[in-house]
């Protein structure tokens, strides 16, 4: 009855029915909720951590889908999972450069994680990971992991140059063995990633290798895998729309299975099926295109 | 009892189809549903040159459907041949949905169709996400013209998909049946809706308005095949927030031939197509049913 | 920072009003919906003789949202004017909605309802579940003439209520606005659905078929309301899906001056309009607003 | 992936995911599902109980709204709770007519149990129960929890005449002791279920008197638990259309209660405010009308 010398009765009756959706501000998985930017970090000349308000459970692997007002909407993967998500974005297009030119208290929308084929790290002891430009990035969350884990890690930090290569600091102090590589020798080992890779691969027995890069790279490393006997983990890049598994825009030939939702990570068994795997990707208009005419 | 059905030149393992624009942008992953279940797919809507669509957000869910704006992305007919020629290698039936700013533009896209192997044409004149074209399903002269210059050119058989968002879906589709459509599909996406965050204090959709779809918009897909099937002679696809069996069953009530299912894989994945022939079966066993066929508009009776 | 706010003639405690339709009946219910924190309420739709609307069932609710066909049962103006004098005689603001065959009836149940003390008149142009009588809502020309019939008799404020089910909701609105309506609300059920039971065959609602109203529509009823906002300049109540504050806030940044509650009655009882407005209030000072009225329009910006 | 050779990887990955919505078939609270009749009980020259395949689980009190498909949807209080859903029914008017001619096998539609305002029994040792017509029906699932509970349970069976005299045996059978009052002495004392409370009230001491039947009876029946200080529970009946409390046709004056959602058992606190009790209700269309008009 809501009038108050009646209150008792009325309210208990409706408390008691007032449970289905008692968060005032709705919550939801695959909408963007505006969240505010509550922290940048400049990890490099072209890439910004960006800390959110909004706390988050992700596995390593995993990814959300980040809306920049009235800009466009992106998958990034996720750096930093717990009370505050975490985001690390190279600047490349539009939409992030848009995000380089934000602010703290600035408002993006926020949906995921998503991704159910996230880094497996069951029964490892000891492993490489191997990350090609920022790449690097999707095997942080999955570093940390392993480290709680007990795991030993190696890790490979591959760049072109010396001003893209990133987190190494990070890496070490998560207690990896870390190699620099980039490619015009201005830090670490002259030379590709995979090549330090391999001497790796020759050196010592791991349970598994964990790349994110290139896809070029990805494929080189998946046959170092196969030739070594190691099974590889690899999480792929694909244009994503809805990121949840309907749009069919992320699809992998021939199995039909979607990056978004079966991905991004696969492993060995899925990835040396993938039709054009470092070659082959699909743009926007869901037409097959050459990767290097995408970027 | 068999589940399996017809809808007309396809024989099918089962009623349920994929319907347009839900994985339907490679042949991998029809051919991945129709493993999982599904007895015919629908492709994306192809259009003679390649569309790159909206920008994102151009998908979402809200807590009763999900809402798109895609903006009929596809890579076009000419890519999009490979494609249909993957699945007919299958021999997976398939329907060919085409979109275009003319009837001779989407005549074309359908012949082409029909040359690399496509089972039926879908006209689709009814995407309420795209702007400055002619809206032909809600005008039912344009819509006739339309169908009549896609026959013209093809012998396969076309159908035309309905949106629901017109003042009277009997009148439109009296007159696709009337202009020699061979089937009718219905529903399109409902509204448009809109979504706004208040933090961001921004529609959300990138165009921001989306056509609605999933378990929120069932009950005008029932309507609407409801009308439609008092209405015309011709075999319906009902399409509109099927999740399960029930569902199935209530629109095959309702007047459909064949089930469609968009949104239901994103509540229940791919698999979803064999839980619902599974649970289909079962229930018209319990039933005493001896065909899935008797279904058709029992609910009219 | 006040959640309080105003509507044409009315001072309000807040931007909440009971809809129409939902416990409207008897002054009763609408004067505990105000103790609950409605801060203004609507009668159920009134016409001037009584009516007994359709057989049962004639509300359900899926799993989406409600389906109603109630078939606009009401006790007609002379009974009901002593339930407005009871409401008013607790200085309740009050909207008195109305049907009727004519544009005449309408009017002569607006000056009964006047003269008892209501407050605002909406005009019910829209009900889906009703058959043969005229469809002023979707008719620019019949709804100018009821618009201007109805304000010629009466002095306080005239609303009108807009169906959703149009193909141009904007084109709508401003005949509205140009007849002389005051205000408008927007929306009215969507559809109309049909849900069909399985087991028994038949549709399920007496009427067959019903106007769905609950969290499924609201994506619509936001763009409806953004889209009136976009076009005229008279204040909105915008109404559909509101089931929590920040779905209040998202009705008003789309342009509503305030935010009708109906079916949330359904998901979260009476008290659901106390806190609604507990947790708009908290929200606004945690974002800084002075005013609930700076969300009006908020996302047109 | 769903190809047989893949089924391993594809339907695990999907079956974790497919949890939303397992049951096949709808089960909703408020959507009428037809369920079959599988027996059908004669209880007297007009009244019938109907055993329906629906488990249900129902506190004393609550009701269910009935539909017969193409007829009308109508309230009628549980009988029987647990596997199966009984409810018992009056031939009145169309749809009970409707109901009385259907058999076994025959689809009735189903949507409850619907009430919050039930039979409380909470620190009752001794009660007594007044069931007047076929309001008796309305006390059968109380007394079955009573019984339960190892109370005491006194019951006045009224009616006009003999052969409206409904369920003594039941009542009997649940260790009730009964009274049965006719009143034109075909049965049991002749007179009112309200005298022969009276003299109960008189004789003993009850810590409540439950009370179901027509309003003039119930607001008599209020009257006697006011002057001999007992509490009174009465279920009420109002024209119900939605039964989950939002089309306000059900509801009581002043308060805005609705019997339906708030009801329709309320007791002495309430029952005394009611404006009209036992004299005035509201008919389909909302208006207030007497109750001998509704007859
Ligand atoms: C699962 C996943 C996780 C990702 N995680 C991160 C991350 O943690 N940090 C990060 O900086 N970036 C990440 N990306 C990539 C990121 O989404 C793109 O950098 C971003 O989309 C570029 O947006 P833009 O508007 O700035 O560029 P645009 O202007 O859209 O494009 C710039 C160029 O990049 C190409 N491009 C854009 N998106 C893609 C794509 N998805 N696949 C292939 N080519 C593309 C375009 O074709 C164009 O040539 C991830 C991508 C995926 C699919
Ligand atoms: C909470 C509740 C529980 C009930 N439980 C039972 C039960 O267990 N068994 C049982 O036999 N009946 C029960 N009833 C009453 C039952 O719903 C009516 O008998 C039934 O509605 C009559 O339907 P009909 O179509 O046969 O009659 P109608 O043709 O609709 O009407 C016959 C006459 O009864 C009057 N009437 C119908 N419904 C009502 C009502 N709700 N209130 C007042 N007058 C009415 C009409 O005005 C008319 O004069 C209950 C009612 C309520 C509200
Ligand atoms: C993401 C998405 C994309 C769609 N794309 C198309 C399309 O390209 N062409 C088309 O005719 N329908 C398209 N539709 C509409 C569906 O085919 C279907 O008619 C609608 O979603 C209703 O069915 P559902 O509720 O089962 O999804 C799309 C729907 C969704 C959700
Ligand atoms: C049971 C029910 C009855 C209704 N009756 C009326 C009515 O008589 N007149 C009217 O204008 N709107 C009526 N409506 C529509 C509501 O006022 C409102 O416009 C609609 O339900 C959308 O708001 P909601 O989602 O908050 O319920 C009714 C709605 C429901 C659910
Ligand atoms: S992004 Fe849509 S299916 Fe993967
Ligand atoms: S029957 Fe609708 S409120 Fe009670």
């Amino acid at each position: 009855m809501c009038e108050k010398k009646k209150q008792q009765h009325s309210c208990v009756l409706e408390r008691k029915r007032n449970t289905l959706n008692d968060q005032p501000f709705r919550r939801l998985k695959d909408y963007p909720v505006g969240v505010k930017i509550t922290d940048i970090i400049t990890e490099t000349h072209d890439t910004k951590t960006f800390i959110l308000d909004k706390p988050i459970d992700a596995k390593p692997g995993q990814f959300v889908m980040v809306w920049i007002p009235r800009i466009d909407e992106k998958p990034f993967t996720i750096t930093k999972s717990g009370k505050h998500l975490a985001i690390t974005v190279k600047k490349k297009g539009k939409a992030t450069s848009a995000m380089h030119s934000m602010k703290k208290g600035d408002i993006l929308g926020i949906r995921g994680p998503y991704g159910n084929g996230t880094f497996d790290l069951e029964k490892k002891k000891k492993i490489i990971l191997a990350g090609g430009g920022y790449g690097t990035l999707g095997l942080a969350l999955l570093l940390e992991e392993a480290t709680k884990k007990n795991i030993k890690v190696d890790a490979i930090i591959g760049a072109d140059t010396q001003k893209n290569i990133i987190f190494t600091d990070r890496f070490k102090k998560l207690g990896a063995r870390v190699t620099i590589t980039t490619d015009d020798g201005t830090e670490g080992k002259k030379g590709f990633a995979t090549e330090a890779l391999e001497e790796k691969l020759n050196a010592r027995k791991y349970d598994a290798i964990y790349t994110c890069g290139p896809e070029i790279m990805m494929r080189y490393v998946l046959k170092l895998g196969m030739k070594y006997g190691v099974e590889v983990q690899a999480s792929l890049e694909r244009w994503m729309k809805c990121g949840f598994g309907i749009c069919g825009g992320c699809a992998l030939d021939p199995s039909g299975l979607r990056v978004c939702k079966d991905g991004p990570v696969f492993k060995t068994d899925i990835l040396k099926d993938i039709e054009g795997f470092g070659a082959t990707t699909r743009d926007k208009s869901g037409a097959k295109v050459q990767w290097k005419d995408m970027n | 009892m068999t589940i399996k059905t017809s809808f007309l030149n396809m024989n099918l393992k089962n009623p349920l189809v994929l319907s347009a624009g839900i994985l339907g942008v490679s042949a991998s992953t029809m051919i991945r549903a129709y493993n999982c279940g599904a007895a015919a797919v629908t492709t994306k809507s192809i259009s003679i040159t390649p569309r790159q669509g909206h920008k994102n957000p151009t998908v979402i869910a809200y807590e009763k459907g999900l809402m798109n704006a895609v903006g009929l992305s596809n890579p076009g007919i000419g890519a999009f041949t490979e494609e249909i020629k993957k699945i007919r290698q299958k021999n997976i039936p398939l329907i060919l949905n085409t979109i275009g700013k003319t009837p001779q533009e989407m005549a074309q896209v359908a012949k082409k169709g029909e040359q690399a192997g496509a089972g039926i044409i879908e006209l689709n004149p009814s995407c309420p996400n795209v702007t400055h074209e002619k809206p032909y399903a809600s005008d039912p002269k344009l819509l006739k013209e339309l169908i009549t210059t896609v026959k013209k050119r093809i012998k396969i058989p076309v159908i035309v998909k309905l949106s629901p968002n017109v003042e009277n879906i009997k009148e439109i589709a009296k007159s696709a049946e009337q202009a020699g459509a061979d089937g009718i599909t219905a529903i399109n996406t409902v509204g448009p809706g809109m979504l706004i965050d208040i933090a961001a204090k921004k529609p959300v959709l990138d165009f921001k308005t989306g056509g609605i779809s999933g378990p929120a918009i069932r009950p005008i897909a029932v309507r609407c095949v409801y009308d439609i099937y008092e209405t015309v002679k011709i075999p319906i696809i009902g399409t509109g927030g099927i999740t399960s069996a029930n569902d199935a069953i209530e629109m095959m009530m309702a007047g459909a031939t064949l089930a469609g299912i968009g949104s239901a894989i994103y509540y229940h994945d791919i698999s979803i197509f064999k839980k619902i022939a599974e649970d289909m079966e079962k229930w018209l066993k319990q039933n005493n049913y001896k065909s899935v066929e008797e279904l058709i508009g029992a609910a009219h009776v």
